[in-house]
């Protein structure tokens, strides 16, 4: 190598003068000076604190499922909007931690790709070099996938464990123990999906039979004790997004025929909160208005709500995506805004600064970013959000 | 008239082939809910809006049936009526077959399609094919009965790429297994 | 599990008959009898002997370059020109052998998709099945990695043997004994690229001084003797691209600026053969008619060359594609016909039969089909051949 | 006037730390030879057409400095006279640095541009940012000086990931490393 390198440099040191002498005279130009040498190899780092503008896009990548991504978006900023990816392999599941300063992706790779020997792997990032710190390997190939839900991988005992979903299809979770890197343990969850952290330290799911399951786990993750409230899910007639809008530990669902629904998860046990209420209706609908989308739910940090709407309301129709998002206030109950979207989108987030801005995931793959008062149409960050943007997740 | 007792025994036997017992009993379970918790519904029309994808302008396929009508490599054929994922019939398979090189899932859940020919409900299980990489081809998202992941055998976002070697996914199959009721 | 199932089946099949209440009643229909079932598990096999219609597209797939593929394409059929597809993982390179009946693979995996222990494999792929029957270890993580170049990866001894280029930047070759499932030998190839099939057993390749260096194996594999001929490559001013077009052991090269240059490797030793001629002029070029794409050189069974030409050539444009083929006889050295593409295309094959289509791959992905003795377009493929096509290969 | 060999051994130094002497001397041999095949030559404004990718309709990303002209997040920003692949500037990182996350090529190959405001040729060096998939942002490929792979200091269609801990490719800078004149 080193020869063959030697020569080539002999070989055309010589020629190199001739390219030189191509080169254009300088003394007619207005600068004096040639720009500067720049460093080699330079990369980049993310601030210590994230701006409140920056927020994490998942693009599910559906050409290549297999390489999915996490997509970090300042949606402060037009010209430069993509500050760095992570990694998010096959059916992947995203955690964001400012107190950990991590990101956590559990994820599953073939040794050839697409063949051979399966691991699964929770990979632990720095969210300032964006480079692995570590992984907690998942024994038995079970990790559950899906197009990506966030309640199948989530904190509890104060961000200090992650709950994550299994299904072959028999449905777990396991335990653990970020700080240790290890598993600590696992709980049969049979006819039970989607995990909601609940207490201190445990988890609730909602069962086959439109009943929630609650967990309260011990000091060694093992659970101490469980409850069933029963009949609170009608799966038939109101099936709720598995995918609510967060107010500390209370939970904000919406059915797919825009009924509200909030759940208490503060205690060992989840509670529904009395008082559900319906959006409404509206004109400009056929046949009516429901919610449609991929993630269609969302809140500001002063706790007013944001659905995403489809015009096109009917059986089948709540993961089409929507043309408006509907402002609700809980607590009076009520509809009190319609902004227009400039797309049909299918996921929508809110900044948690005190001016919230409403970010919008189109079906196109573009991200729009409104003011959440007005409704008003500010930036568009192009396909910041990679292929097939389909979570919004503000740390 | 099969008994549904008759129509799941059969089912189990024909699956039984190459699975485990328990996928089988999965499998017999999903087949089961799938085929009770769907009311039987008109194709949508409006399904063959870009929401639902639109088979990326590929040339129809027919089955040559006038009793199977449609474009198998259309979202809007009678028998996609719940399926998520790319076509079979545009990646080297056909709508009841996978594409060489891939494995056909034992486990998957089952809808209900109303075929607009007979106007029978049929029982339609879409089987995934693994082990290769994203298809690619005729990406189509319709949601005729889907329901939450709290029940499993009646939601489709789950990658049904189990009990096969590997869980990569390629496409998904809308294949015949039964008719509701006759 | 079992109890799992089994219980979702008592809860439901109660259930099931209320869903069997909703069914339209079948008397008043012309269809007497149901669809049949349909058998599960079904998987398709491709025929032990391809049409002649039939080729292979590598889609390079630059948004996932780790998840490369190669589609197998019937160019017959309108309705189902994809037939399977293969994995051509990380800048992979791929052959195809009738005689073996084998698809090969020369790829790189990581351990954790991007990140990991590296490992390069030859994957060899059975035709009918498309499915894997083995594979070869590369050691040493060298496996050149480049947009993809079929003279990467070659044939020799009868297609006994494999030939792949290794680059880290320092350059050699590894033959493989295909049966043996082994590396039998390694060459060093100090200041050269590419692989060309030399004689029975051996290859040559072009090198930066210009010359043109070829080895010939012995039967161990081992370097038996080797010749360098001088000046047969004028790098700076008429460079050629690396892709010929093959007629047998002869090779057609076409140059950036459109000059025809046979080399005849039958022999152990690479010659350039005499009488290089260029394809010319033509009006409609803003400045000049060039060569342009990724594979820009074809011929049919007959021996008539296609090349892909741009109408906008100049220093740095032989890979923005082309507009139209030109078709040159290189017994008369005499351009015969131009042939109007579609749109601007970046590779170009032909089927092998009597009547041969020309196969264009687009820069927009889509697959044209034309008849090249009249240059009528046939019919389009859509994007069968996946993202970003580059190259055809017709078995 | 910086002599060759000043310069040559200037860049030796930067290089080597964190790469092995082989590949240091593999870069410098890139490098004299790099900048040797070059002509100089205009920035062509066709260079703007579809061939070269169009940056994906990316906002404009400015120098803010007169003497470096041109949006960043174009295909024809003129450094980019010979670049092939996703843009850095659109990745999250600049036209000289990777995006966080990924380790830039200590080897490389090199073009030489000539930037419109001073005139001057600048020697450019490709350096890719490795270890994170494709970026998929501000696809470019621009090919003013590209040799075939018999020069591979004068061939873009390497993957230059090489010398790093992972070959996986997710976007190219163009780093000023010098003058090929003064």
């Amino acid at each position: 190598m080193k020869s063959f390198a030697l020569a080539l440099a002999l070989l055309t040191s010589g020629a190199s003068f001739v390219g030189a002498a191509f080169a254009a005279p300088t003394a007619t130009v207005p600068f004096p000076k040639a720009l500067a040498e720049e460093p080699i190899p330079m990369v980049e780092k993310l601030p210590a604190q994230w701006p409140a503008s920056w927020i994490l896009v998942h693009d599910f990548h559906f050409n290549s499922i297999l390489d999915g991504r996490v997509m970090i978006i300042d949606t402060a900023s037009v010209d430069r909007p993509v500050r760095g990816m992570v990694r998010a392999a096959q059916f992947a599941n995203m955690l964001a931690s400012s107190s950990r300063r991590e990101i956590l992706t559990s994820e599953t790779f073939y040794s050839r790709l697409t063949q051979g020997v399966r691991t699964d792997v929770v990979s632990i990032w720095d969210m300032v070099t964006l480079l692995p710190k570590g992984e907690i390997v998942l024994p038995g190939g079970k990790r559950q996938q899906s197009v990506t839900y966030p309640q199948l991988f989530q904190f509890t005992n104060g961000q200090k464990w992650a709950l994550v979903a299994n299904f072959t299809p028999a449905q777990s979770v396991s335990v653990l123990d970020l700080d240790a890197r290890k598993i600590i343990s696992e709980i049969d969850l049979p006819g039970c999906a989607q995990l909601y952290p609940t207490g201190v330290r445990g988890f609730s799911s909602f069962c086959a039979d439109g009943s929630l399951f609650s967990v309260a786990l011990g000091p060694d993750g093992k659970a101490v004790t469980s409850k069933v409230v029963e009949n609170v899910h009608d799966i038939d007639n109101q099936p709720m997004f598995g995918t609510p809008a967060w107010q500390g530990q209370t939970a904000w669902f919406v059915s797919y025929r825009g009924r509200i629904q909030g759940f208490d998860f503060s205690g060992e046990v989840g509670k529904a909160l009395p008082g559900a209420f319906d959006l409404g209706s509206a004109e400009g609908a056929a046949p009516e208005w429901r919610p449609g989308g991929w993630q269609v739910i969302a809140n500001d940090a002063a706790g007013k709500l944001y659905v995403l709407m489809s015009p096109n309301g009917r059986e089948g129709s709540h993961k089409d995506g929507g043309t408006e998002v509907w402002v609700a206030d809980p607590a009076s109950k009520t509809r009190t805004a319609r902004i227009a979207l400039r797309s049909v989108a299918l996921a929508i987030g809110l900044t948690k600064d005190a001016k919230p801005n409403l970010i919008v995931a189109r079906a196109d793959g573009e991200i729009d970013v409104h003011d959440a008062a007005t409704g008003a149409f500010l930036r568009s960050l192009g396909k910041a959000g990679g292929d097939n943007p389909i979570l919004i997740t503000v740390p | 008239m099969i008994s549904l007792d008759k129509w799941t025994e059969r089912l189990t036997r024909r699956v039984a082939r190459g699975t485990s017992r328990r996928s089988t009993l999965a499998w017999l379970g999903a087949t089961i809910t799938g085929a009770a918790v769907f009311p039987v519904l008109p194709v949508a029309r409006a399904a063959s809006g870009s929401p639902h994808g639109g088979g990326g302008g590929h040339a129809p396929i027919s089955s040559g049936n006038p009793q199977d009508p449609g474009d198998q490599a259309s979202c809007d054929y009678w028998r996609y009526c719940a399926i998520d994922g790319f076509l079979c019939s545009c990646c080297g398979g056909s709508v009841s077959t996978c594409p060489p090189g891939t494995e056909m899932s034992p486990i998957t859940w089952v809808g209900t399609c109303t075929n607009p020919a007979d106007k029978r409900a049929y029982v339609i299980s879409y089987n995934d094919c693994c082990g290769v990489s994203s298809c690619g081809q005729c990406l189509c998202n319709r949601n005729e009965g889907d329901r939450p992941q709290v029940r499993p055998q009646s939601n489709n976002d789950y990658n049904w790429c189990l009990g096969t070697e590997s869980s990569i996914y390629n496409c998904s199959t809308a294949v015949i297994i039964g008719v509701a009721s006759e």
